[in-house]
């Protein structure tokens, strides 16, 4: 188990190394000079010393390498400069967002996990039947349907005609309902395809026949033979789909006036604060390489023969 | 147990027939198409022509579907917003593929250390998802069409490459390649021979379904602002346009949204029929 | 023929073969006896150039399999083909069958094989007469592999193997997936064919009975060890390896048991 | 003389299946037709039959576990007094593990891959009885013991971290907790070496006498289960063609897919054969009507698209097939 983190961590070095260049590339690139944004250059009148001294104040007279070095040096500190509009620094900016996210996350995915995994057993269970049609019927809808209209919609009936649930703003459950609906049910119904679908497969190895044969309950085969490995490939494509997950929690975000993370990298883009939009970038590129470490080394808990396979190479 | 069940036909309604999923696909594809391609042609106004005395009219005869918040013809701006979001679209699915395809299958075929660097350098791309890397693109370069073009193809190919390397993976261990192997076959005989067909129907199941989920992407990031810009007619920007009004007039979101909803849905029934009738598993 | 010079394989860490050597002259038939783990289907691959070993090296007329390329590599080649265990996994899901068939032929225009000299212009006809060899009607070609039996298949793959008239044919396990009554039938056919196209056979079977009426000379191998060497008419001495006595033992005792019965009523 | 159900029916038969029928739901797909057999307490009947014979099929209508695609549409199955076509799932799932106990061919997948075996037989345990874990455990460890495993090591291991040999054996442990009164076992040395499956049958030849139940031995080849089984029925398309007395049908093949699947088995032999007596066609050949053997018998007549009873031959061994009156019954050879 050690020498497979070991290596899963060398490799998440790797790619967070590509991830900070491939950042850094871009903003190089961007552009308009920053300088002249910082300096408001467009309100007032700006010397060419004043320019020359905030260059060489924020480094950005020296070759790329050392800027890229300078950069990176920080950038292990935790530091990614300050936000142009703001002033204040970026981690700071992005560490009040995260908790608000992180809040918008997490019941989006409760609403998941109960959507998908009684409709994924339930269609699993009546192959062929009348709820299998319904949670396929559902799927289409939901990978179908853009999630931000989906949102405004649920806001037109529940907010406008309705009346019974807030629009947008944060603070009380009730607000929470309609984001993390809009953002989780989309894709709860496809994963509960794919949880029927893993389930089917591992209802039908030889195994699971063995294990009726030896008279073993009926939910204990459901939940502890079959269940397990039916999972992994909803994790997988969790894995994967985490990006299309989080670009929905933007979305989610700016409908209904959510403000986190997502908003603040909006605001940021039109703005013009590449600090603030490297450190989204990059904040969400940690999270989710470290997510899919996390998908990954799950996968030998849930399985342990890989675990021997791959020690055993 | 190695028993084979007979496949039984006893499916509730409209799903009875499996290829009755294609076909509503198909009739849907075929209407979307004609749309796209001669709809431009017979918009009764023009999508770009303001007027502002007509704003949020009801629809009526000459705006069949009514105008929006600057007069323009709904209808009109939903047409030709099609071929905008498809042609794109298309494009887009149709790079990844050619670039996805042949890369997939050489490293798969090759394998060893090249595939060992392959997949290495993807986790690191598909570290920064699609939508993210729009986001930043968009937002160090300026937001526009071509950006979100290509921070979707960027990313993208990764799919199509590990699809057809899985595959090719699975099949190349297989006795009738050794076979064909041993048969004095060539290597690149044995992909285009052997290789090639295997992959056909899950990349055509994948391009299909991925459709969908890229129309959706681009109309997600233009309803940000991120994609297409004002005035242009695409469909996300629309909705985008008709947000501070949808409650007063929210038919300004419903047909542009409707429109998106039912083209994505016309490739999903496609792609989840063109599945099950070719039995193609998703991996 | 072919001289296998006393070649190691590790796999993992664990030896699949252990220095075996042997050799085949042109027309003669060893069978290769062993249990799974035996490292009899790894030494197949080795002699057929698709795995390389770790120690010793292979020669076929002359040449030295492992360090060839290219060309001369695929000149040989032609005179080293196979039948595998699984006819389901051998032949490809998405051709009709005759194609998988005129294969080889198709990578060598060159070769004419004795029995294709009329038709060699032709691929279809030249796939109607191979599956004729192999006591197939013809309505098969068109057939996908999936909607043929199991001994169809492994007939189609034994035609696919001789399409080229080799000097040797590695059969790996030619019978053991198929059902009883279906063995012997491709046993005689493979038994038929070594005699009319005076072929050399490699072949490998965990079935002692098998190797016994298909070869001459057999070789035992346990753990990637060649313990026992013999010909065939020698399998009953008392000279054999213990181990070999012992699956001799096994596959007598349930004869006996046979016989036993059927003396007792007659 | 047909076989009648006074015989069938006797008091010290274990199992009786009269007159079974499975089809495919909704369809005249017929999968096992007719079938009649029984197993006397203490005996090990086999089965035999190449791949679509429905062997497999009639385990699973034994266990009561048929798929719910399938039907039984005709005829009963007494294990002891309980009819299994008609108990309750709940009652299945008691005798299942309990009074019937199964053994697969599939050695690898008959524990579940991801959980500890020893975790398995405690569950097996606590399915059937009130045991604590402590005491489950217990009992587990003595029946690992009493098949010559090692069994702390097996109890604490994954089962692919056991062999071939470990697996079957400890399958075997899991089979005979509850002293079951019928073992199915299905080909349960085909995929294991030949040593092995020895070791493997002679252990269950034992522990049958220990506990003196019932096996039902399944097996593809003859030559797998004459040495072990006092009768023997010979499944074709879904019918038994043939069932006896071991000894007699070997002496006394009489269905000539018997005499022709005996005749073209692989044997070892002191002159070596020049060509193999072979049996026209393959197993997926089945007729429909009459003797489902008919389309691959080399002595077929108009007669067998009929409809083909069993006859009875001597007390112990009876065949479906129209030559029995006609040829073979003068040939027969009686103690």
């Amino acid at each position: 188990m050690l020498t497979i983190i070991k290596n899963r961590v060398t490799q998440l070095v790797v790619v967070l190394f590509i991830l900070s260049l491939f950042t850094f590339t871009l903003m190089k690139m961007a552009p308009g000079d920053p300088v002249l944004t910082i300096l408001n250059a467009d309100e007032m009148v700006v010397t060419e010393e004043d320019q020359a001294e905030l260059r060489n104040k924020l480094g950005f007279d020296q070759p790329l390498y050392v800027q890229y070095g300078k950069w990176m040096f920080n950038l292990m500190q935790l530091d990614l400069g300050k936000s142009y509009m703001s002033g204040k620094p970026v981690i700071e900016e992005l560490l009040t967002r995260i908790p608000i996210t992180a809040e918008l996350t997490f019941f989006a995915m409760t609403i998941m996990l109960c959507i998908t995994v009684p409709l994924g057993v339930w269609s699993a269970k009546y192959v062929n039947k009348w709820p299998d049609q319904f949670s396929r019927f559902l799927a289409l809808i939901g990978a179908s349907i853009p999630n931000f209209w989906l949102g405004l919609i649920l806001i037109y009936l529940f907010a406008f005609k309705l009346g019974v649930l807030p629009s947008s703003g944060i603070g009380s459950y009730s607000q929470i309902i309609l984001p993390a609906f809009t953002l989780g049910f989309t894709f709860a119904v496809v994963y509960a395809r794919l949880l029927r679908a893993g389930l089917l497969q591992s209802l039908s190895e030889d195994y699971i026949y063995a294990a009726r044969a030896r008279g073993v309950k009926e939910w204990r085969i459901l939940w502890l033979h079959a269940f397990r490995t039916a999972v992994l490939p909803v994790l997988t494509i969790f894995g994967l789909s985490l990006g299309s997950f989080l670009g929905g929690a933007v979305v989610v975000e700016i409908l209904f006036s959510w403000p986190g993370l997502g908003s603040l990298a909006v605001d940021a883009i039109f703005n013009r604060d590449y600090p603030v939009i490297q450190g989204y970038v990059l904040l969400t590129g940690v999270f989710v390489v470290l997510t899919n470490l996390l998908v990954d080394l799950s996968y030998y808990v849930i399985d342990p023969r890989m675990k021997r396979k791959e020690e055993a190479l | 147990m190695n028993i084979q069940m007979p496949r039984i036909n006893r499916v509730p309604f409209f799903f009875k027939n499996q290829n009755l999923l294609i076909q509503c696909g198909i009739i849907f594809f075929i209407i979307i198409t004609l749309t796209t391609l001669i709809g431009p042609f017979i918009v009764p106004n023009d999508p770009l022509t303001a007027n502002m005395s007509e704003r949020l009219a009801p629809p009526s005869s000459a705006y069949p579907l009514g105008t929006d918040h600057m007069g323009r013809c709904i209808f009109s701006r939903l047409i030709v917003g099609a071929q905008s979001t498809l042609g794109i679209t298309a494009l887009v699915v149709a790079t990844v593929a050619l670039i996805g395809i042949p890369i997939g299958l050489v490293i798969g075929y090759i394998g060893g250390r090249l595939d060992t660097v392959f997949m290495r350098v993807a986790d690191g791309i598909l570290a920064l998802p699609e939508f993210i890397l729009a986001i930043a693109i968009a937002g160090f370069l300026g937001p526009s069409l071509t950006n979100l073009m290509i921070s979707i193809v960027f990313v993208k190919w990764i799919a199509y490459t590990r699809v057809v390397r899985s595959i090719v993976i699975t099949e190349r261990n297989k006795d009738y390649v050794q076979a064909a192997k041993v048969g004095g076959s060539s290597n690149w005989k044995i992909i285009r021979r052997h290789m090639f067909p295997q992959i056909v129907s899950p990349v055509l199941v994948l391009a299909t379904l991925d459709i969908g989920k890229v129309i959706l992407t681009i109309s997600s990031l233009s309803y940000l602002g991120l994609g297409a810009q004002p005035p242009a007619p695409e469909w996300g920007a629309m909705l985008n346009d008709g947000r501070p009004y949808f409650q007063s007039a929210p038919e300004l979101m419903i047909y542009p949204g409707l429109a998106i909803f039912f083209v994505v849905l016309a490739f999903n029934l496609m792609g989840e029929g063109l599945r099950d009738k070719w039995d193609v598993k998703s991996r | 023929m072919l001289h296998v010079n006393s070649i190691s394989k590790t796999y993992h860490s664990k030896p699949a073969l252990n220095d075996i050597s042997l050799t085949v002259q042109h027309g003669e038939s060893i069978g290769i006896i062993g249990e799974s783990g035996s490292g009899k289907s790894t030494l197949g691959k080795i002699i057929l150039g698709l795995d390389k070993p770790d120690q010793g090296e292979v020669h076929f007329r002359g040449n030295n399999l492992h360090t060839l390329n290219g060309k001369a590599l695929k000149k040989l080649r032609r005179q080293l083909q196979i039948v595998f265990q699984d006819s389901a996994g051998s032949l490809n899901p998405k051709l009709p069958v005759w194609k998988s068939v005129v294969e080889p032929l198709e990578n060598y225009p060159d070769v004419i094989p004795s029995f294709l000299k009329e038709v060699r212009h032709n691929r279809k006809k030249m796939a109607e007469v191979l599956f004729q060899k192999v006591g197939l009607s013809p309505e098969l070609l068109e057939r996908y592999p999936h909607q043929l039996s199991g001994g169809q298949k492994q007939r189609i793959a034994v035609a696919r193997g001789i399409t080229l008239e080799p000097d040797l044919l590695v059969c790996d396990e030619p019978t053991s997936s198929l059902d009883v009554s279906v063995q012997a039938q491709v046993l005689n056919l493979l038994k038929k064919l070594q005699k009319d196209l005076n072929l050399s056979f490699l072949f490998i079977s965990h079935d002692i009975a098998a190797v016994q009426f298909m070869c001459e000379r057999i070789v035992v191998l346990k753990e990637g060890l060649a313990v026992d060497s013999f010909l065939t008419e020698d399998l009953f001495s008392q000279s054999r390896h213990p181990y070999t006595k012992l699956l001799v033992e096994m596959s007598m005792e349930q004869e006996n048991k046979i016989e036993e019965n059927q003396h007792f009523y007659t | 003389m047909i076989e009648n159900k006074t015989t069938a029916t006797s008091e010290n038969n274990l199992l009786v299946v009269e007159n079974l029928s499975v089809t495919v739901r909704n369809s005249r797909e017929k999968l096992i037709r007719n079938l009649h057999f029984s197993i006397p307490q203490g005996e090990i009947f086999g089965l035999v039959g190449e791949s679509g014979s429905g062997k497999s099929l009639t385990a699973t209508v034994i266990l009561g576990m048929l798929s719910k695609s399938l039907e039984v549409t005709s005829g009963s199955v007494k294990l002891g007094q309980s009819e299994i076509t008609s108990l309750s799932e709940r009652e299945l799932r008691n005798i299942r593990g309990k009074e019937i106990a199964y053994l697969s061919q599939n050695y690898q997948s008959f524990f579940t891959p991801f959980i500890k075996v020893g975790k398995q037989f405690i569950e097996i345990i606590r399915c059937h009885t009130d045991m604590s874990r402590k005491e489950a455990r217990k009992v587990a460890i003595h029946w690992l013991n009493k098949v010559h495993l090692p069994a702390e090591r097996v109890f604490n291991s994954f089962s692919d971290e056991l062999s071939g040999g470990q697996l079957q054996r400890a399958a075997i442990a899991s089979a005979i907790m509850f002293r079951p009164k019928l073992i199915i076992a299905d080909e349960p040395t085909t995929a294991l070496d030949v040593l092995t499956g020895e070791r493997i049958l002679d252990l269950l030849s034992e522990l049958k006498e220990e506990l003196n139940c019932s096996i039902l031995l399944i097996s593809h080849d003859l030559k797998h289960i004459i040495n072990r089984t006092r009768t023997v029925g010979v499944m074709y398309g879904g019918r038994i063609v043939e069932i006896g007395k071991t000894s007699a049908v070997l002496a006394n093949p009489i269905h000539p897919y018997t005499d022709l699947l005996l005749q073209s088995r692989l044997r070892l032999n002191k002159h070596i054969q020049h060509e193999l007596p072979t049996m026209l066609g393959e197993p997926g050949l089945i007729a429909e009507e009459g003797c489902p053997f008919s389309k691959r018998c080399p002595s077929v007549r108009e007669s067998c698209s009929n409809k083909v009873p069993m006859s009875s031959l001597g007390t112990h061994h009876s065949a479906a097939c129209h030559l029995v009156k006609a040829e073979r019954e003068e040939r027969y050879v009686t103690r």
